[in-house]
C-alpha cells in the first residue's frame, strides 16, 4: 500500500500548495460573482429573463473561470522541477494526470460548487432547478477538470501560446454545455441526459492519463 | 548495479555525445567531468530514462532499466541542476513535504541534526526565496537524507557552495560509500571527493 | 493511384498536372463569372443577390470537402501509418479555413438583405462557425507544437474528433428547422434548382475545386520538402 | 530622449514577449468568440436575450481577460530577474508600472476592442450602442489594467496580508464595471456617467506608479 | 568610485553583516569572499541600493549614492546570481531584446566574435531552455558587452562554468581592467583572476 501512501502526500502537497495561492481560488470566486453582477445590471432587474438564462450563465462562467486557472495546473510544478521529483518518486505519468486532475477538481472546482447556491439566489434560479444544477454541475466540472488537463499538459509543450490549450477545451465543452444546460431545463429527460454526460465523462476520464501523461513525458524530455 | 552500454544520444538531429560507456557499482562514487554542452546533465537524465538514447541501452541489475523502471527509481535519489524547494513556503515546511512524500520515517532530530551541520538550523521559519543561493542549494541535499537511497545522481551538486560545505557534502559521500551506496555526480569544480571513476564526455 | 499516399510518386504527378490545373481554374473562373453576372437571371424572390450564391455555395461545399479530405487522410496517418496523410493535413488546413471564411463572409452578406441581419444564432450557422475555428485550431497547433511526431498524431485526432461537426453542419438544415435554406441539388433525382442558375454554379464550383488543387499541390510540395530528412 | 528611446525599446520587448506574431492577436480574438458561443450556447438562441445581455457578455469577457493575464502582469518578470535589470536600466519602478499597465492595455485589452464589433454583430447589439460600449470599454478597460497592476504588484510580495490587499483592488473593479454597464443602458446619463467613470480612471491612474513602484520596491529588496 | 562606508545590514532584525567598508576605484577588481549565507548578494544588492542599510551610507563619485541613482545606473552592469535570460525565447531573440533595451551600438561582428569565443555561435536559434546550465550562464555574460558599462557587479560569476570559459571571462575581466573599468565579483572558487582587493564578509 505504498503507492496508496503516496497518493495521500501527494494530497497533503497539493493542499499546501493551495493554500499557499490561496488569493487565486479567491480570485476566482470573485470573479464569478463579479460577473453575475454584470449579468443582473446589464439585463435589468426582470425577473423573468434573468431567472431564464440564470443557469447557463453559471455554466459559462464556470467553464471560463476553470480556463482561468488552467495555467497552475501544471506550469509551476513542471519549471520548478517537482513533476519530475514526483515521477522519480514512483508516480508514472498517467497516475500524476489523475492525481493532479483530481487536485483541480477539489480544489478549484469545488470553491465553484459551494458558491452555486448563492448564485441561485441572485439569479432568480427556482430551488427544484437547484438539485439538476448540482449534479451536472460535479460531472460536468470533473469533464472539464479532465479536458484541462490534457491542454494545459499541451501547453508544457508549446511554450508560447498559452491560450491555444484553452480554447481546445472550450471548443470541446461545447457538447458538456448544451447536455449539462439541456438537463436543468428538461427535467423529464434528467435521466437520459445525465447519463450521456456520464459517458462522456468515463471517455475524457480514460483518454486523459493517456494523453496528459505523453505529454508530460515528452515535455520533461525536452527541458 | 547500472550500467550504461555504448550510448549515443542525438537531440533535434544533434549528436550530443557517442558511445559512453559506464558501470556504476555499489560504494563506487563516479564523477563526470566535460567542458560546458558535453552532456552530463543530459547522460544523468539519460540514466533515468527521462532522454530517449539514440542507439545503446542501459541495464540495472543485468536487466533492461527501461523495463524496470519504477523499481529502479524506488533506489535512486536525483538532484537536478535546478532546485526543486518551493519558494513561498518555510524550510520547514519544504521538509514536512518532502518527508511526507517520499515516505520518510527519519526522526525529527536526525533532520536537526543535519540542519545543524549544515547551518541551517536558524533558517526553518524563513520563506526559501528568502534564503541565499548556497543555502537553498545546502537546503536541496536534504532530500539525500530524507530519501534514503542507495543511488545518488547529483547534478553540479558543488557549485554555488563555500569550502565549508563542500567538505559536509565530501563527508556525506564517504558515509554514503561505506555504507555500499553509489554516488554518480557531475561537476566541473577539482573537489577532494577521493572518485572511484572519471569519466571524460 | 499510390501518388495519392506518397509523396514521391504525389510529386512527379503533381509536376504534370500541375500547369494544366492552373490553366483550367483561370477559365474556369472567367467563364464562371461572365456566367454569373451576365448570363444568369435574376431570382424572382432574392432579386441579384442570388449571384452571391455563386461564391458561397461552391465555397461552403469545399470547405466541407476540405474537411472530409482531412478526415480521410488522418486515418490514412493514424490508423496505417501513412506520413504522407500527415503531410496533406498541414498543407491542406489553411485552404480549407480560407473556403470556410468565405463561406461566412458571402453568406453574411446575403443574410444582411435577406434576413435583416448579418448573423443568427442558427444550427447550420453556429456549426460553420465552429468549423472555422476547428480549422484554426488545426492551424495553429500546426504552428506551435514543437515536437513534430506528437504534433501530427495529435493534430490527427483532433481532426478525427472535430469531424463529427461535419454531419451537423451537414444535414442541420433538415434536422432542425431553420432560416437557412435547405439542400438544392443533393436531392439527386430532381433539383429544385433553375437550370440557368445551375449551370454557373457548377462552373464555379468547379473553378473552386481547380483552384484548391492548385494551391494544394504547392502547398503540399514545401512540406514535402521540409520534411525530406525523414520520408526517405 | 534617452528615456524615450528606453521607452520604445521596452515596448519591443513587451511585444516581443506577449505577441511572438500576429497568431497570438488571433488567438486572442479566437478565444473571446469562442466565448462568445459558449454563452450563446448555453443561453440558447433566443435573439432578444441575447441581444438585451450582449454587453453584460461583452463586458465579462473582458474581465476574464483581464484576471486571465493579470499573473504573467509582473510575476514571470519578477521571477525572472527582468524586473531588476530594467530598473537598473534606469527606469525608476513607477515608471515601470505605468509602462507595464499600458503593455496590458494595449496587448491584453486591445485585441478585444477590436473585436467588439464583430461581436456586435454576433450579438445582435444595435449599432448606436457601439459608440457607448466603445468609450465605456476602452475606459472601463484601462482601469481594470491599473487596478490590475496594483494587485498583481501587492502578490509578489507573498504575504499574508497583502495577499488580502490584492483581493481588496479586485473588489474594487465591482462598483466600476457596473457603472460601464450602466453608460451602456441609461443613454440620456451617459456624459454625467462617463464623467464619473473618468474620474474614476484618473484617481486610479495617478494612485497605480505610486502605489505599484512601492510595491515592486519592497519585493526586489525581499527577493 | 563607489565608496561603502560602515555599512551594517539587517534583514527582519537579524544582522547579516556590519561596518563594511569597501571603496571601487577605477581599473579595480574587487573580490567579495565569504561563506554560504555571509551576505555577499546582500551587499551586491545593497551597493544598486536595492537594500536599505541599518546604518552607514554608500557614496559614487563623493555624492551619496541614493541621491544619483539613475547617474550611478548609467554606469553599472549587475549580473545576478539568477540568469535572466527568457528562456522561451531563442538565444538570437534574447539578444536582439538585449541590444534594444540596453540602447546598444554593438555592431553584429562583434556579437558574432563573442558568441564565438564563448562557443555559443552554433546555437543562436536554440531556445534557451535547451540549453546546458553553463551555456545559459555564459549566454549572460554577453551583456556585459552588449551594455558597455564601466563598473560590473556580478555574483558568482564562475559557477557553472567549465575551465575553459572561466578562463575567457578572466581574460575579458583583464581586458575591462585595462580599460580603466571596475568590477566588483563574489565568488566561491578560487580563480586566477588577479585581483586587487579581497573582502572578507
Ligand atoms: C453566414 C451565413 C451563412 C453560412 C455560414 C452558410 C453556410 C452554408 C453552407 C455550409 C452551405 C453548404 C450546405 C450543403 O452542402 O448542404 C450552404 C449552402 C447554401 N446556402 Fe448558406 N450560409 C449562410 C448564409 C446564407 C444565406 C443568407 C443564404 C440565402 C438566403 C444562403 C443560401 C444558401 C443556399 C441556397 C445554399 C445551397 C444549398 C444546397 O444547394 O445544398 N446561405 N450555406
Ligand atoms: N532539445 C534540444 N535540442 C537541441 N540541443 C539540445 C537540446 N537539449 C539540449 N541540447 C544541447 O545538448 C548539449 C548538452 O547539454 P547538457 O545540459 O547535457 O550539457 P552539460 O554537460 O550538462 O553542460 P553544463 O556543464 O553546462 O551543465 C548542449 O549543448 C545543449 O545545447
Ligand atoms: N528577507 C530576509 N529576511 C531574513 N533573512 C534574510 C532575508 N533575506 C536574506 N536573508 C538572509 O541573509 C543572509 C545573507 O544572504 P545573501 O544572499 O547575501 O548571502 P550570500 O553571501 O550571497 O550567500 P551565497 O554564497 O549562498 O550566495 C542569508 O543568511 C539569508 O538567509
Ligand atoms: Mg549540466
Ligand atoms: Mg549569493
Amino acid at each position: 500500500m505504498i503507492i496508496l501512501n503516496k497518493v495521500i502526500s501527494f494530497y497533503y502537497r497539493e493542499y499546501k500548495l493551495n493554500l499557499s495561492g490561496f488569493q487565486d481560488i479567491l480570485t476566482n470566486i470573485i470573479f464569478f460573482f463579479v460577473s453575475i453582477f454584470i449579468f443582473i445590471f446589464s439585463i435589468g432587474p426582470d425577473k423573468e429573463t434573468i431567472s431564464s438564462i440564470g443557469i447557463g450563465i453559471v455554466w459559462t462562467l464556470l467553464l471560463l473561470s476553470s480556463t482561468l486557472s488552467l495555467r497552475k495546473f501544471y506550469q509551476d510544478d513542471f519549471e520548478n522541477g517537482n513533476l519530475l521529483i514526483m515521477h522519480l518518486n514512483g508516480l508514472s505519468f498517467g497516475l500524476i494526470a489523475i492525481l493532479k486532475t483530481f487536485s483541480h477538481f477539489i480544489f478549484v472546482q469545488m470553491p465553484f460548487l459551494f458558491s452555486i447556491p448563492i448564485a441561485c439566489i441572485l439569479l432568480n434560479i427556482a430551488n427544484h432547478d437547484l438539485i439538476y444544477l448540482f449534479s451536472s454541475f460535479v460531472i460536468g466540472s470533473f469533464i472539464l477538470s479532465c479536458l484541462g488537463s490534457i491542454s494545459s499538459s499541451m501547453n508544457l509543450m508549446n511554450k508560447r501560446n498559452f491560450l491555444l490549450g484553452s480554447i481546445i477545451v472550450m471548443i470541446f465543452s461545447v457538447p458538456i454545455i448544451i447536455f449539462s444546460v439541456g438537463i436543468v431545463n428538461l427535467e423529464e429527460n434528467f435521466n437520459s441526459l445525465i447519463s450521456i454526460l456520464f459517458g462522456i465523462l468515463l471517455i475524457v476520464f480514460a483518454i486523459n492519463p493517456w494523453a496528459s501523461g505523453l505529454c508530460i513525458r515528452l515535455s520533461l524530455e525536452n527541458n | 548495479m547500472i550500467l550504461v552500454k555504448d550510448l549515443s544520444i542525438e537531440r533535434s538531429n544533434k549528436k550530443i555525445f557517442e558511445n559512453v560507456n559506464l558501470s556504476v557499482g555499489s560504494g563506487k562514487i563516479i564523477l563526470l567531468k566535460g567542458k560546458n554542452g558535453s552532456g552530463k546533465t543530459t547522460l544523468l537524465k539519460a540514466i533515468l530514462n527521462l532522454i530517449e538514447p539514440s542507439s545503446g541501452a542501459i541495464y540495472w541489475k543485468g536487466k533492461l532499466l527501461k523495463k524496470n523502471l519504477y523499481n529502479f527509481f524506488n533506489h535512486v535519489t536525483y538532484i537536478a541542476d535546478k532546485t526543486s524547494s518551493l519558494s513561498k513556503l518555510s524550510v520547514q515546511e519544504n521538509i514536512n513535504i518532502w518527508k511526507k512524500i517520499f515516505l520518510s520515517n527519519i526522526s525529527n532530530s536526525q533532520v536537526d541534526n543535519i540542519l545543524k551541520t549544515l547551518k541551517l538550523n536558524t533558517y526553518l521559519n524563513q520563506n526559501v526565496n528568502s534564503l541565499s543561493f548556497g543555502e537553498i542549494k545546502k537546503l536541496e541535499f536534504l532530500r539525500l537524507i530524507i530519501e534514503n537511497k542507495k543511488i545518488w545522481i547529483l547534478d553540479e551538486p558543488f557549485s554555488n557552495l563555500d569550502d565549508e560545505s563542500i567538505h559536509i557534502i565530501g563527508q556525506t559521500f564517504e558515509d554514503h560509500r561505506s555504507k555500499e551506496g553509489s554516488i554518480i555526480f557531475s561537476s566541473h569544480q577539482e573537489s577532494e571527493i577521493n572518485v572511484s571513476e572519471k569519466v571524460l564526455l | 493511384m499510390m501518388f495519392l499516399v506518397n509523396p514521391g510518386k504525389f510529386n512527379k504527378v503533381a509536376d504534370y498536372v500541375f500547369l494544366p490545373v492552373l490553366v483550367s481554374s483561370i477559365i474556369l473562373f472567367s467563364i464562371g463569372l461572365i456566367f454569373a453576372f451576365y448570363l444568369s437571371p435574376d431570382d424572382y424572390q432574392q432579386g441579384s443577390t442570388v449571384r452571391i450564391m455563386y461564391v458561397h455555395v461552391p465555397s461552403a461545399w469545399l470547405a466541407l470537402l476540405t474537411y472530409a479530405i482531412m478526415t480521410l487522410y488522418s486515418i490514412c496517418g493514424l490508423a496505417f501509418r501513412i506520413p504522407f496523410g500527415f503531410i496533406i493535413n498541414t498543407a491542406v488546413a489553411p485552404i480549407g479555413a480560407v473556403f470556410t471564411l468565405i463561406c461566412i463572409i458571402s453568406g453574411s452578406l446575403w443574410g444582411k438583405p435577406m434576413w435583416g441581419t448579418w448573423w443568427v444564432w442558427d444550427a447550420r450557422l453556429t456549426s460553420v462557425a465552429i468549423l472555422f475555428i476547428i480549422y484554426l485550431i488545426i492551424i495553429f497547433m500546426n504552428l506551435s507544437f514543437e515536437n513534430r511526431i506528437v504534433r501530427e498524431k495529435v493534430v490527427a485526432i483532433f481532426i478525427l474528433v472535430g469531424s463529427v461537426n461535419l454531419p451537423i453542419v451537414k444535414f442541420s438544415v433538415d434536422w432542425w428547422n431553420t432560416l437557412h435554406q435547405p439542400a438544392t441539388i443533393s436531392k439527386l433525382s430532381k433539383p429544385s434548382i433553375d437550370p440557368s442558375m445551375m449551370t454557373p454554379l457548377i462552373i464555379m464550383t468547379f473553378a473552386f475545386i481547380m483552384i484548391g488543387i492548385a494551391i494544394a499541390i504547392l502547398r503540399i510540395k514545401t512540406e514535402i520538402i521540409s520534411r525530406k530528412s525523414y520520408l526517405s
